[in-house]
């Protein structure tokens, strides 16, 4: 039995459904999701109480490795974030390639937009492209929801607002919201998922070998198939690193 | 006057059924109810205080009919009160279970109070306003029930055993004081098992033989009291037993 | 764990410094579960009495139904009263949903099966003489009723303490229906299930024992108010 | 909004597609809140018993204590036993994490204080003399106590109603102490809240109709065993 | 033989102080007691029952001391039963009522259903085994908390105002019934504000005046009945009022 602590995003999305069965029959194991947010995820690391976590921070994943609670970080997979934004676009951003200039459009009209502010990867990546944009978010106009992602989408479309979110969310929330896409394809938007080993050192119990065979098999080109193969409403959601 | 009128009244309870072919209260007379134990003494008072409804039958107020007109039973149970053979007492003070009644009939604090001091006089508890009722003896309890009922000066008083838990001198002045109620317009029915009690209160029999009400002549009547005529025949259906 | 120890001082931290992030959300936790309780209490009492002094037929069925109400989770109130605030539902004009209007009503939802439940429960455990006694003294039904009412009084306050317990103890409403906002609908609960994602358990807990506290203010508060 | 009609459908087809993922949900949600409930009696009733019978001073005190618990929110217990059952916690050894007797320990946190205060509320509101009745015919002060839970047991049973209720509608142990795994310590609210997290709101609240139907037939049960 | 002795007893309860310096009870003897409301019958014979505490003083029961024994209670409130002023009966049917006594002492189906049958015919109930006790006249609700207390047969029977919602059959009845106990042994105690009931009954008098005990002799002894003669003083401490 192997204790995967992720970000809701890779369980919500359906992608592990497809990915873990393989592996579970390879090795005659089960593995065990537990979907939270990010921080929670590395918590959970940093407690021991998971063998191997799944999230995308990049920063965050580095201090939990530098700081001995994990080992034998991985890159698995990436997919992007977008921004989404109301069918009749009052700060006129749609079609922008410049992330954080649409957002300082939005700043500068006033125009809602609604947070994660919950320190989730995503807001994380927020955060760094309003400093790119180099403004300070604040008043009426910006909403810090602290919710996760699916709630957050939700939230914008019911008061016409924007947000930034992954593209698995967003596509899942596509037949719920009147949101649409506004920006995309922006460099700044991509979002990497990396895979930690929790440190064996630290925590005896972590079934070493288990999790390195999963590590190895994240890593596999069978693995990759699947990941490039996983489709949701016809689209790729995830992209393999090369 | 006839203040209260049954007529064919079949109240059924269980396996135990009432009947009242005819039973008449007249203002300003007491009356002594009789019958061994679940002969259905405490049903008829709980009947005459419109708490109990009939199968069938109806009861007349002031010759008006009560259960059939629907809607003023309260303005009616205002003129009718009860004392339960076990009264409930409400958890606080003595002075507020008297001054529930009260309060509900508007009057004000000074009255209240002078009207609650009164009628715990009445019954011998002078000065027990403040006590909590919960730390009250069997016999106190009962007579602050009955001052509670009382203190409200109802045109139909309904007492159900209210002598029972009382010590020997407590009988005695409520006795004398029940006996001048008629006299003040007020109509009292008393449940007793007190075989010489109806006699001491000089009241009119009401006998519960099985669930049968039959109505005696009081031995007033047959002794001739003038202020009592028969204007008319007083034992009214069913077999009437003469016991005294 | 290290974050016990830690979320004590934190806790004792917040409440000294006055944080005036802290105060809103305790405002706003206090404000829509104390809403929602009374409005809960003015209609629980009155069905829990009906239920408990009436008898018709079917009046165990919907005693049944009641109890099964208690068992109503939060998520679910969230979801149908979400579909009824949102944009394209029947009330969405009225643009209520995260405000704390919308945090009321889903709370009201939640405490009104519970106080119902327990005030039926204390009505059919009270003595029967009490409604008669008051009858005879001359009360209306509903003169009656409310002594009654009275005489319960242990009861109903355990009734309504429940029912607040379980609204101000609530997340899944709040969060749905409120939005978790910042200075706006954030709770203390909702609070607290934020910091506990981003792994900040020791502050989460901390903001526990802060509503605990709050809690513990406002039901020694009702203790004195009962006493009286 | 449509999702509420489709919900009924879903609910439906759940019910009658027997599908295997939903029944071992269902089955959790039962086996943990029925135990937690079971267990929260046996700790609440004498709690309750006792607090109700006894006079000492600090009573109040304590009786408010017990008030305040009944706001006792779920991420709060969630993060204290974590604490607890987490690797690093004293408990840690058990490996009870994610399990579903972690799940059972935080309900029966949440049930017991519930239990507890409504078994007292009843207590309150029982006639004096059944404890001193019992006395005189030779009953110990157990057996009493036993024939006075006999005489209120209405207002036990709507305890016991209230922290089922409680546990099996709530959401935040069962998520942070089961951690939704599934087929392990996936249950019907946890389950609801992640579909609703996945945006699939209709599904979400068939759940959350199947789970109400299940406490509705628990509670018709309970209503037989009763009436018996 | 002593079954009960009372020996400097101050039992304070609000306002009220009950004293007893001594009170004895002998075995296979018939008491009555007596005194005004609120003067602490009830909560004498609460004392006698072991369910009150005094707060000073102690009873022997059997020459045992109780109180400072603590632990043996139960035991001793097997051999104890007190039917209370306004009884209490458990809610369910009339047998379970009775039943409840006799199932703690570990009674089998068979001589409980005797039992029950033979104390429900004493208080003239025969046949009223399912009754609902929801369901009865308050009188019969009185005779099954008599009835309930009989059947246990305890070595002292402790009964405050046992008459007090009876027709007069049934306390004639009772009372009869009473009268042979003593011969079998047992001890009794009858509240009581019938004046005329301590005669009735031949019991000894106990008479409470505002909360202090004085044993008095019994009309029967004053009479010369041979076989109860004055083996020791009978009365104890405080100051012997002679009433009838
Ligand atoms: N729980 C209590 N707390 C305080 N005082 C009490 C309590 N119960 C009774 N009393 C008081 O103690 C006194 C004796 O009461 P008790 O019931 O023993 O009287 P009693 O002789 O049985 O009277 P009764 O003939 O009315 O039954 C009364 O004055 C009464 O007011
Ligand atoms: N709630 C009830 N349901 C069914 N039967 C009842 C109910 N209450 C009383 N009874 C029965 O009705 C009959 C009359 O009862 P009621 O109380 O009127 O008698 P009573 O004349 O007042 O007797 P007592 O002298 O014992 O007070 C009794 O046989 C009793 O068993
Ligand atoms: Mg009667
Ligand atoms: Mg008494």
């Amino acid at each position: 039995r192997l204790r995967l602590a992720t970000t809701t995003s890779t369980e919500n999305s359906g992608l592990l459904a497809e990915l873990l069965p393989p592996f579970e029959a390879a090795n005659d194991c089960r593995v065990d999701v537990i979907a939270v947010g990010t921080g929670k995820a590395i918590k959970l690391g940093e407690t021991g109480d998971v063998d191997v976590i799944m999230v995308h921070a990049r920063g965050k994943e580095d201090n939990f490795v530098e700081a001995g609670f994990g080992v034998d970080r991985r890159d698995v997979m990436y997919n992007d974030f977008v921004l989404l934004g109301p069918a009749n676009d009052p700060a006129e951003v749609k079609g922008g390639s410049e992330t954080a200039i649409a957002l300082a459009k939005i700043a500068a009209s006033k125009s809602t937009f609604v947070s994660r502010g919950d320190d989730s990867g995503t807001h994380s990546r927020e955060k760094q492209l309003w400093q790119k944009a180099d403004v300070a978010p604040a008043g009426d106009w910006y909403l810090e929801a602290g919710r996760g992602m699916g709630e957050v989408i939700v939230m914008a479309g019911e008061r016409q607002g924007y947000t930034l979110s992954d593209r698995g969310t967003y596509i899942a929330y596509q037949q719920k919201t009147p949101l649409k896409i506004v920006v995309e394809g922006d460099k700044g938007l991509f979002n990497p998922y990396g895979v930690i080993m929790v440190n064996p050192v630290r925590h005896s119990h972590v079934k070493v070998d288990l999790a390195k065979k999963f590590l190895d098999y994240l890593t596999s080109q069978q693995a990759k198939a699947l990941i490039t193969g996983f489709r949701k409403g016809g689209q790729q959601l995830f992209y393999v690193v090369d | 006057m006839t203040l209260l009128e049954l007529k064919n009244i079949v109240l059924q309870q269980g396996t135990f059924r009432l009947q009242v072919p005819h039973l008449k209260l007249r203002a300003g007379r007491l009356y002594a109810l009789k019958g061994q134990n679940g002969s259905g003494k405490s049903t008829l008072l709980r009947l005459l205080a419109l708490l109990q409804m009939p199968q069938s039958g109806e009861v007349y107020f002031a010759e008006q009919p009560t259960f059939s007109a629907g809607g003023r039973f309260r303005r009616l149970r205002q003129q009718i009160t009860l004392v339960e053979q076990s009264p409930l007492l409400f958890a606080g003070s003595v002075e507020k279970n008297l001054a529930f009644g009260l309060k509900l009939r508007g009057f004000s604090g000074r009255e209240m109070a002078e009207r609650i001091g009164e009628a715990l006089e009445i019954v011998g508890l002078g000065g027990f306003q403040q006590r909590s009722t919960r730390e009250l003896s069997g016999g106190e309890s009962r007579r602050v029930a009955l001052a509670r009922a009382l203190c409200l000066r109802p045109q139909l008083l309904l007492l159900d055993e209210p002598t029972a838990n009382l010590d020997a001198a407590q009988v005695e002045a409520l006795e004398s004081f029940l006996t001048g109620l008629p006299e003040q317009g007020m109509t009292v029915v008393i449940a007793t098992h007190d075989v010489a009690q109806p006699q001491r209160i000089d009241g009119e029999r009401i006998e519960l033989i099985d669930g049968h009400v039959s109505q005696v002549r009081s031995d007033t009547i047959l002794s001739g009291c003038p202020a009592q005529g028969p204007d008319e025949p007083l034992v009214a259906g069913g077999a009437a037993s003469l016991r005294i | 764990m290290g974050y016990l120890g830690d979320s004590f001082i934190t806790a004792i931290e917040l409440i000294l410094g006055f944080d005036r992030e802290v105060q809103m959300t305790v405002w706003t936790s206090l404000y829509t579960s104390g809403c929602a309780t009374v409005i809960a209490a003015l209609l629980g009492i009155p069905i829990g009495l009906w239920l408990g002094l009436s008898r018709f037929r079917g009046r165990r069925l919907l005693i049944t139904l009641l109890n099964t109400l208690m068992a109503l989770p939060t998520v679910v109130v969230g979801l149908v009263l979400f579909g009824l605030f949102s944009r394209q539902g029947p009330l969405g004009p009225l643009g209520l949903l995260f405000t704390p209007l919308a945090m009321i009503a889903g709370q009201t939802v939640l405490a009104t099966p519970i106080i119902a439940n327990l005030v039926l429960a204390a009505v059919s455990g009270a003595d029967r003489r009490i409604i008669s006694t008051a009858l005879t003294l001359g009360a209306s039904h509903l003169q009656a009723a409310r002594q009654l009412l009275r005489e319960i009084r242990f009861g109903v306050m355990a009734a309504v303490i429940a029912g607040f317990g379980r609204v101000i103890a609530e997340v899944g409403v709040a969060m749905m229906l409120g939005g978790n906002i910042r200075n706006s609908t954030r709770t203390m609960t909702t609070a607290i299930a934020l910091e506990t994602s981003k792994g900040e358990f020791a502050f989460g807990l901390a903001l526990g024992l802060v509503l605990l506290g709050v809690a513990l203010l406002v039901n020694l508060g009702l203790n004195i108010v009962q006493q009286r």
